[in-house]
């Protein structure tokens, strides 16, 4: 007899087991792991230094000793392209974790609470929706300079307000639940009604937002970059790569390729891995 | 036909008197004209003066203008526009034009601008077609500063926004419409004093993204294509363009400012010259632009008067660098630096940052910043390293030497200060011989660059083109395109 | 409702409050100002800055700048633009609003009937190969950049194939590929969103019911669980809706069109105040309505959900 | 009469629909006494249910007070309220939609424990005890209520009410979907748990037999209005409500026919309902007066509150 | 190749199984339940709660939750071949040749949509009537079923009305077409006596004058004596006897139902303690051996333990047990 779900509070319990049943989240975690993994370990596994120029390397074609060729100043991309993952995928988490903590705590409150509390959060999406993001993230840039920190910043500053929106209109729906007043009858605080009760009903929503969110941050990176806004030279971003190679394309497409594939091929994971997730957390096993 | 023209963005206005940048400054060279203007070669040459005089006390010119001069008014064009267009370029609440700068050592200039008169007191007109200009000091480029005259005589009664929307030149194109965000059309004017033009009119096309505009040009809708460094290095590499590209050397130097008060080591001039000797200016310039580009080792780049050929090169030397920065009591390596740069040299400035990194042992940070927020701490001077361009605003050396290196000059941004430059930069002002002039940019040049180490040039870009292979006429100068007032199209 | 209504109306007047003084205080805060890249070249020049500083009414105490702009406000003057000298800020952000919403509206409309149409094929056909092909293009729609795709299909369709103008705006050719770009994220990301809540209702009850009633599945899906899943959906849309019609800054500028994305870019970028400023007023004022909208639209489709007003 | 639990004054809960208020519980007094039960009938949507959410303060009375042990629960702080409920557990009508379709039933039915600060040895201990007291499956712990039959759902539910030992418990409806050897468990473990805890119970019920069998006293409910209230031996065998006696003439019973048209009329509309008795339309003993006059709930016995003009008399 | 009808044929079911889950969460649900009805007949279907009732009938009416297989002979529901029928063939015959009423009245009715819409829906499907009649017929019916003021009321949402008034729409919303064939999941669980009187009489009555066959799932004893032809008893999946409705209340010769019989509390008087059955209900998971009864059986022998007893017919009724209380002559109270 197995107590698992007891323990582990509410509920959620052997969906680990539940993920490695379907094909496409194992697929999707193994290439998030191997994402992982290479960020993680990215210095470890860069054949080359990534911040090394050589003029006489620059946009060199890949060969034995660049495998993926040299950038505008001759440095490694393949290089690059792993400590890129690393400086990306910290930004995208970094953002997504802080955006979905924030939007998600906000809309419930707005949702849950109503009243003024709903007003005042609401306005301020609908404000921050308004404001355009080159100004925060210019006035982010100025105040704390511009790199990571300020992009996690900038973008984290604009982007609560989706989230929240939404999960503020599924609080709305899913406060009406009887299971709801079930749980008020119990005798569970609002706190955790939201957090065991309405948020796993949200889950499937958020994993989709989140795992669209990944490809939009890092292409987002980019464009503050691209402004003197972003991550500083000579950290990589696959951003950043994907858009110094745009135009080289036709000539030398290697750095905006292998950048804009990595890219893909993360958001792929990621989105498997959401799918596989969302599929393991449905009670019903939808699948018909 | 019109020739159609590419240009990156709106124009910041189309009137003659209001502010003037490089777009503006495009556009409105095909309307609007001054006393000379260059030739392909960079050299001056009469426009709508034919000659003009010193005057023996070197404080004053007199100019013999061109006769039977049409304004698009259809009005004709005299003494008389010289000295309304100086007014107006002063009269306060103009929207201080960017000529006006050249107009400040004119007798009574100040006098107009203070808004105590209308008359500039310093410009007589002797006749119709003869100017007198006095100055308070010398200013022996006056006649090569880019004027653009126009029809005076309305701005009176229509007011000085008339020509924003009105056409008031004596150039070889009308001013016709500004569609913001779309383009700026100039038609052919009939009655141009060098005779009408082959085609119909120049349509200036606002397309700020350059993959865009490459594809524009291959399908036809544009003819003229300037190419900007990244685009031109995969141009030059693609043989389809090679009978279409036109190329010319830039009236512009980059170079690195190294602030002595900001950071300490930079006020050793071996820390300077090893800074400048590290630097391999020949693999930068076939590395970063594909060959787009020469080395720059002094402070004033080809095509512009007063260009010294004879300027040594300086040796790519990293060991003595490194020498002389461990001579300077660095041997351990400098404290960080930060390198400043516009995000348009990112690359360039990668590389000084790498290069500096690893041959000084010293932290090189990069920032590059948001053009605003750059020019304006570069302005406060807040930044103690950094990477910049300056783009001569007329073809003399003067321009880069007085501007950039002058102790006085606002935009001497990293507050390079010898009182033995700045006498020869004086005397030069002041110097109205070209030859005699030039001498002493040369002398300056080499005080400021190999003495001083004040400074450490990069590189001059060779501006490129696209010219579809139907259109001619159109001349890529250091000062960008000529007037496309000899353009046909087959 | 009509008090709900009414209450929200009156937070919506001290929102625009709210967003003039606080983009007002943004925009002094950033760093860099508009005579400095007005001067161009000439920043240093003081002479010159002073006078442009004058004429422009920016060398007055902010307060007293504040309270000019208010007063103008006030008065439905939105200024003059900076960048564009002489011309009204509401003129520079017309042209703008002439094609944004177009684009906009267009690519919302074919991102919500063609994303929630690939969403409720793939959901019904819920772990079917046909359910994995259209993920996977939804996916790689999520993941290829916007530009990436633009660039490909302009040199595909424009340059090589020669079927449909490269840039700009005026013709219905021109408009075929900012739209499809436009919507090409929005697609895909509303497939999922889709994809996802249907397959929560589609495993309720009700949605038996319907079966068992004999409604057809076109039915079931559309009239039961789609309507089921309106509210999150709507939520979205509602969202995407902001997002488009404000502008998107990659389709306009590789399509070369002058929309309100690029027109707030170049604006901010030139530290052009009251154009920014005003734009800034247009988008909470688009972004306060279709919220409200959007708000009215769930009590709508959800008898359940009761505003809360307050 | 021992200590009230649960005291209703004049509680009242209106609800608008359609611009019409509609009054689901309409001045309603009740106490229920510490260690019994108090039972519920009446006509389907008469406002049972409403009655039940209303003592739990699940929905806001529109007017009246609700006491719990002499405190107004509406007056309570959130945290009060919060350890009150503790106390007080409820048996939702709808087994199914008040289960968390995404908690495993062990889950759900520890939740009234978590949110009392069990510890988690105690939780898994107690959800173990009371899933065998309802006769549910020890693996049923770490399945999800999708995979349950309506009667283990609603079994699911008693479960959760009955963890934590509430003083209090409040079924409505509880053992509708059980069949007959189950329910008679469940019955069994209420009464046992009553007379060992003295357990106060509230049980709201369509099935007469049931309620008879486990309440010390019955209330008659009718459009929102309490008709009778008696003990179960008086409400049953004289019964004084016209209403009442339909009622148990219709109780289908093995061997009896089935009593159709044992009540005459339409049902009422509670938009819009009848003036004076609310029975009135339907009773064959109406006159005037029952027009007119509303009638009070006064003891038409000793002891047995009706509110009737004729209490007692039979149609002949 | 179409398969004989039987026009007095409202429900045939034969061998039916029902599996759900896979590998080592596989469970048999339902182990080869046979049921047959003819047209105008009702039947009742009672059992242990999760014994299979309302997976029964889910799988007749082929609506069973994903994740669940079905096999069986033959599935035949209101004139219609429900087995090999799919897709748009099979909406044809849902709700228009058999009508549903589920057991849960809260969450099968869709919170977004007001009662009435959800009664007009198979009216329009399956009848095409235009909107007044439309919304005339969706009166008609819940006035039938005993809804107050119908003609107000059905623009109420499902969250606006009380479980009974859920439980009559939900009625309404199965016999709106006139179906031939009503399968009714306990649809009376949330009605007062004199209201589920009422429906009864109705649906009953639609039997008798329409020939519409029913298969009535409860567990309301009384409900199966006062409406029931004939009456199947349930348990652990299996049908364990089948006979006359009252024949089998009075008797039932199976242990299970006599142990139904007896837990049941009366109106007419109180007794002190119910008499439940001893022992847990089994769970699919770990259905006991050879009879499923035999732990919780009082009569079992060594015999039920290994083998499976078969549903034996005698006289009018059938039976699954060795050793049935018929037998013993054991007579009900
Ligand atoms: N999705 C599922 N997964 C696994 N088991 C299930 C699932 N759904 C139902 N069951 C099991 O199937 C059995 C039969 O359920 P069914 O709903 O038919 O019972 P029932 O006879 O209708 O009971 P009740 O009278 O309580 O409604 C139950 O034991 C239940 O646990
Ligand atoms: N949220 C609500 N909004 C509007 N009306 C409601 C609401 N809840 C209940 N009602 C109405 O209040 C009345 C009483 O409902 P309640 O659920 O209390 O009845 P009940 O006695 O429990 O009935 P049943 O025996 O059928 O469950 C009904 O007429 C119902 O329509
Ligand atoms: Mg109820
Ligand atoms: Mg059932
Ligand atoms: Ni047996």
């Amino acid at each position: 007899m197995s107590h698992a779900p007891l323990a582990a509070g509410a509920p959620g319990a052997r969906i680990p087991g539940r993920l490695l049943r379907s094909p496409s989240a194992v697929i999707g975690s193994v290439m998030v792991v191997f994402i992982v993994l290479v960020a993680v370990f990215a210095h470890w596994l860069a054949p080359h230094s990534y911040t090394r120029t050589d003029l006489f390397m620059s946009w060199s074609l890949p060969d034995a000793r660049y495998l993926l060729g040299g950038d505008a100043v001759g440095r490694d991309i393949l290089s690059r392209l792993l400590v890129g993952a690393q400086v990306s995928l910290t930004i995208a988490f970094s953002v997504l974790t802080i955006v979905l903590i924030v939007g998600t705590v906000l809309g419930t409150i707005a949702g849950w609470h109503g009243g003024w509390a709903d007003g005042l959060i609401t306005r301020a999406t609908d404000l921050t929706l308004a404001f355009p993001e080159l100004i925060i993230a210019i006035i982010v840039a100025a105040i704390m300079g511009p790199g990571v920190p300020a992009v996690i910043v900038a973008l984290s500053l604009v982007g609560w307000t989706g989230i929240a929106r939404i999960v503020r209109s599924l609080t709305l729906s899913l406060r009406n639940e009887a299971f709801v007043e079930a749980a008020m009858a119990a005798g569970t605080r609002p706190a955790a009604i939201i957090v065991f009760h309405l948020l796993p009903n949200m889950v499937p929503a958020l994993v989709v937002r989140a795992t669209a969110g990944i490809g939009f941050i890092i292409m987002e990176e980019a464009t503050l970059s691209f402004l003197g806004l972003g991550v500083q030279e000579p950290q990589p971003t696959w951003g950043g790569m994907i858009r110094d190679g745009l135009p080289a394309l036709r000539t030398e497409p290697w750095m905006a390729m292998a950048a804009s594939a990595a890219l893909a091929f993360t958001i792929v994971g990621f989105n498997l891995f959401g799918d596989g997730l969302r599929d393991a957390l449905d009670p019903r096993g939808a699948r018909r | 036909r019109d020739l159609n023209v590419a240009i990156n963005a709106d124009p910041s206005q189309v009137d003659p008197i209001t502010l003037s940048e490089l777009i503006s400054g495009d556009i409105l060279k095909n309307v609007y004209q001054g006393f000379t203007d260059t030739d392909a070669e960079g050299n001056v040459v009469p426009l709508l003066a034919t000659s003009w005089e010193a005057h023996e006390d070197g404080l004053g010119f007199t100019f013999r203008l061109r006769e039977g001069v049409k304004f698009h008014t259809g009005n004709v064009f005299g003494a008389r526009d010289v000295k309304a267009t100086f007014e107006q370029l002063l009269i306060p609440g103009n929207k201080g034009g960017g000529a006006s700068q050249y107009l400040n050592r004119i007798v009574g200039a100040e006098a107009v601008k203070a808004g105590t008169t209308t008359d500039l007191e310093g410009v007589k007109v002797v006749d119709d077609l003869t100017v007198e200009v006095r100055f308070t000091e010398p200013e022996v480029l006056f006649p090569i500063y880019p004027f653009n005259f126009f029809d005076a005589s309305l701005v009176g009664e229509a007011g000085s926004n008339f020509f924003a929307e009105n056409s008031g030149g004596t150039g070889p194109f009308r001013f016709v419409e500004w569609k913001r965000g779309e383009q700026v059309e100039l038609d052919a004017f009939a009655d141009y004093w060098g005779g009408a033009p082959a085609i119909d009119g120049v349509t200036f096309k606002i397309v700020p993204e350059e993959t865009t505009q490459l594809a524009l040009y291959e399908t036809g809708e544009l003819d003229v294509l300037y190419l900007s460094a990244a685009t031109g290095r995969r141009v030059l590499r693609d043989p389809q363009y090679a009978d279409q590209l036109q190329s010319a050397t830039a009236a512009q130097i980059n170079y690195l400012g190294f602030n002595a008060a900001l950071y300490e080591p930079f006020r050793d001039k071996r820390v300077r010259e090893a800074f400048s000797i590290a630097l391999d200016r020949e693999a930068l310039v076939n590395g970063l632009f594909g060959g787009a580009a020469q080395p720059l080792y002094g402070q004033i780049s080809p095509g512009v008067g007063g260009y010294d050929p004879e300027f040594p090169a300086i040796p790519h030397d990293p060991e003595r660098a490194k020498q002389l920065i461990a001579e300077a009591g660095y041997a351990d390596g400098l404290p960080p630096l930060t390198l400043g740069s516009l995000e348009s040299s990112r690359t360039e400035a990668t590389y000084f940052a790498d290069l500096y990194s690893q041959l000084f042992n010293v932290e090189v940070t990069l920032q590059t910043q948001e053009r605003a927020t750059f020019i304006r701490a570069l302005n406060a001077k807040e930044v103690p390293f950094f990477h910049f361009g300056w783009t001569a605003g007329y073809p003399d050396a003067l321009y880069f030497l007085s501007q950039v290196w002058y102790s006085k000059s606002p935009y001497n941004r990293t507050g390079y200060s010898n009182p033995d430059f700045d006498a020869l930069i004086e005397k030069a002002t002041a110097t109205t011989d070209p030859q005699e002039r030039y001498a002493l940019y040369h002398e300056a040049e080499r005080l400021l660059v190999l003495e001083d180490w004040g400074t450490s040039g990069t590189y001059v870009r060779t501006q490129l083109a696209l010219v579809k292979p139907s259109v001619k006429g159109v001349t890529l100068t250091p000062f960008r395109f000529q007037p496309y007032a000899d353009v046909t199209i087959d | 409702m009509s008090q709900y209504l009414a209450r929200r109306i009156a937070s919506f007047v001290a929102m625009i409050a709210v967003a003039v003084i606080a983009t007002f205080i943004a925009n002094r805060f950033v760093p860099g100002d508009p005579v400095l890249v007005m001067l161009g070249d000439q920043s240093s020049n003081l002479d010159l800055a002073a006078r442009l500083r004058a004429d422009y009414g920016l060398d007055l105490p902010l307060h007293e700048q504040f309270v000019r702009y208010v007063t103008g406000l006030l008065r439905g003057d939105l200024g003059l633009s900076f960048r564009f000298p002489g011309v009204p800020v509401g003129e520079v952000i017309a042209d703008g609003l002439r094609i944004s919403p177009v684009i906009g509206l267009a690519a919302l409309v074919l991102s919500l009937t063609l994303g929630t149409l690939l969403g409720a094929i793939a959901a019904v056909r819920a772990g079917s190969l046909v359910d994995t092909g259209l993920m996977f293009v939804v996916v790689i729609g999520l993941s290829v950049p916007g530009f990436v795709v633009a660039t490909g299909l302009v040199w595909l369709l424009s340059v090589r194939l020669g079927w449909l103008p490269v840039a700009g705006w005026g013709t219905p050719q021109q408009a075929i590929l900012p739209i499809i770009v436009a919507a090409i994220g929005p697609i895909a990301y509303f497939a999922r969103l889709t994809r996802t809540f249907l397959l929560e209702t589609l495993g309720q009850d009700y949605v038996r019911t319907a079966r068992a009633k004999g409604v057809p599945e076109r039915g079931v899906v559309l009239h039961h669980a789609l309507r089921n899943a309106t509210v999150p959906l709507l939520t979205v849309a509602g969202i995407m809706m902001g997002g488009l019609i404000t502008g998107t800054i990659v389709v306009e500028n590789i399509f070369n069109i002058q929309g309100l994305g690029r027109i707030a870019v170049t604006s901010i970028a030139a530290r052009d105040y009251p154009v920014t400023m005003g734009i800034v007023l247009l988008f909470t004022l688009f972004y306060g309505t279709i919220n409200l909208l959007v708000d009215i639209a769930y009590v709508l489709v959800d008898p359940r959900i009761r505003l809360a007003v307050s | 009469m021992s200590d009230p639990v649960l005291t209703l004054d004049r509680v009242s809960r209106d609800y608008v629909r359609a611009g019409r208020r509609l009054a689901a519980v309409d001045e309603v007094d009740l106490v229920v006494h510490r260690g019994k039960t108090l039972g519920i009938v009446g006509e389907s949507g008469c406002g049972k249910s409403t009655l039940a959410r209303l003592a739990l303060h699940l929905v806001p009375p529109s007017s009246g007070r609700v006491l719990r042990e002499g405190q107004d629960i509406a007056r309570l702080d959130a945290g009060a309220l919060r350890r009150l409920r503790a106390r007080m557990q409820i048996v939702f009508q709808d087994p199914n939609a008040s289960l968390n379709p995404r908690w495993r039933v062990g889950a759900i039915i520890a939740e009234p424990l978590r949110a009392q600060g069990w510890s988690r040895q105690k939780r898994l201990d107690r959800v173990s005890e009371v899933l065998d007291l309802v006769g549910l499956p020890q693996d049923a712990v770490d399945r999800l209520p999708s995979a349950f039959s309506g009667g283990q759902k609603q079994r699911i539910g008693i479960a959760r009410a009955l963890a934590p030992e509430p003083d209090l418990l409040i079924c409505d409806e509880a053992v509708s979907a059980l069949d007959a050897s189950i329910q008679a468990q469940i019955l069994n473990l209420l009464t046992d748990l009553q007379a060992r805890l003295g357990l106060t119970m509230v049980f709201i019920s369509h099935n007469l037999a049931v309620v008879r069998h486990v309440s010390q006293r019955v209330a008659v409910m009718y459009l929102g209005r309490i008709v009778e209230l008696a003990s179960e031996a008086d409400l049953f065998d004289r019964p004084q409500h016209p209403y009442t006696r339909t009622l148990i003439a219709a109780v289908p019973e093995p061997g009896r026919p089935l009593q159709a048209g044992s009540v005459r009329g339409e049902p009422p509309d509670a938009l819009a309902p009848p003036s004076g008795c609310h029975f009135h339309p339907r009773c064959p003993l109406a006159q005037n007066i029952c027009r007119r006059i509303s009638p009070p709930l006064i003891e038409a016995a000793s002891g047995h509150l009706a509110s009737c003009h004729f209490p007692g008399a039979s149609a002949s | 190749m179409t398969i004989p009808v039987d026009l007095h044929e409202a429900l045939t079911i034969e061998d039916l199984r029902v599996g759900i889950g896979r590998g080592r969460d596989r469970v048999e649900l339902l182990d080869g339940i046979s049921l047959s009805l003819r047209r105008g007949e009702i039947l009742a279907l009672v059992g242990e709660s999760g014994s299979g009732k309302s997976m029964t009938a889910l799988a007749a009416a082929r609506l069973l939750p994903p994740g669940a297989e079905l096999g069986a002979r033959r599935l035949v529901v209101g004139g219609a071949d429900v087995a090999s029928a799919g897709g748009a063939a099979l909406d044809r015959i849902r709700g228009k040749s058999f009508g549903f009423v589920f057991q849960e009245p809260m969450t099968s009715l869709n919170p977004l949509l007001t009662i009435g819409e959800q009664i007009a829906e198979p009216i329009r499907l399956h009848l095409h009537l235009d909107r007044a009649a439309t919304r005339s017929r969706v009166i008609d019916l819940l006035g039938a079923v005993g809804f107050p003021a119908a003609s107000t009321r059905l623009d109420d949402y499902p969250h606006q009305l009380s479980g009974g008034q859920r439980q009559r729409a939900m009625i309404a919303m199965a016999i709106a077409c006139n179906p031939p064939f009503l399968f009714a999941d306990e649809p009376t669980t949330a009605l007062d006596v004199t209201t589920q009187a009422q429906v009864l009489t109705l649906l009953r009555s639609l039997c008798r004058e329409r020939g519409m066959g029913m298969l009535l799932i409860t567990h309301d004893l009384g409900v199966v004596s006062a409406v029931a032809d004939r009456v199947a008893v349930m348990y652990a999946g299996r049908i364990v006897e089948t006979g006359p409705a009252a024949a089998v209340l009075a008797a039932p010769h199976h242990p299970y139902a006599d142990a139904l019989r007896r837990a049941l509390p009366r109106v007419s008087a109180k007794v002190a303690r119910l008499e439940a059955l001893e022992g847990q209900p089994p769970s699919p998971r770990a259905f006991p051996t050879g009879c499923r009864f035999h732990p919780r059986c009082a009569r079992a022998t060594a015999r039920c333990r290994t083998s499976v007893p078969a549903l034996v017919p005698s006289g009018l009724r059938t039976v699954a047990c060795f050793n049935p209380i018929a037998e013993t002559k054991e007579t009900a109270p």
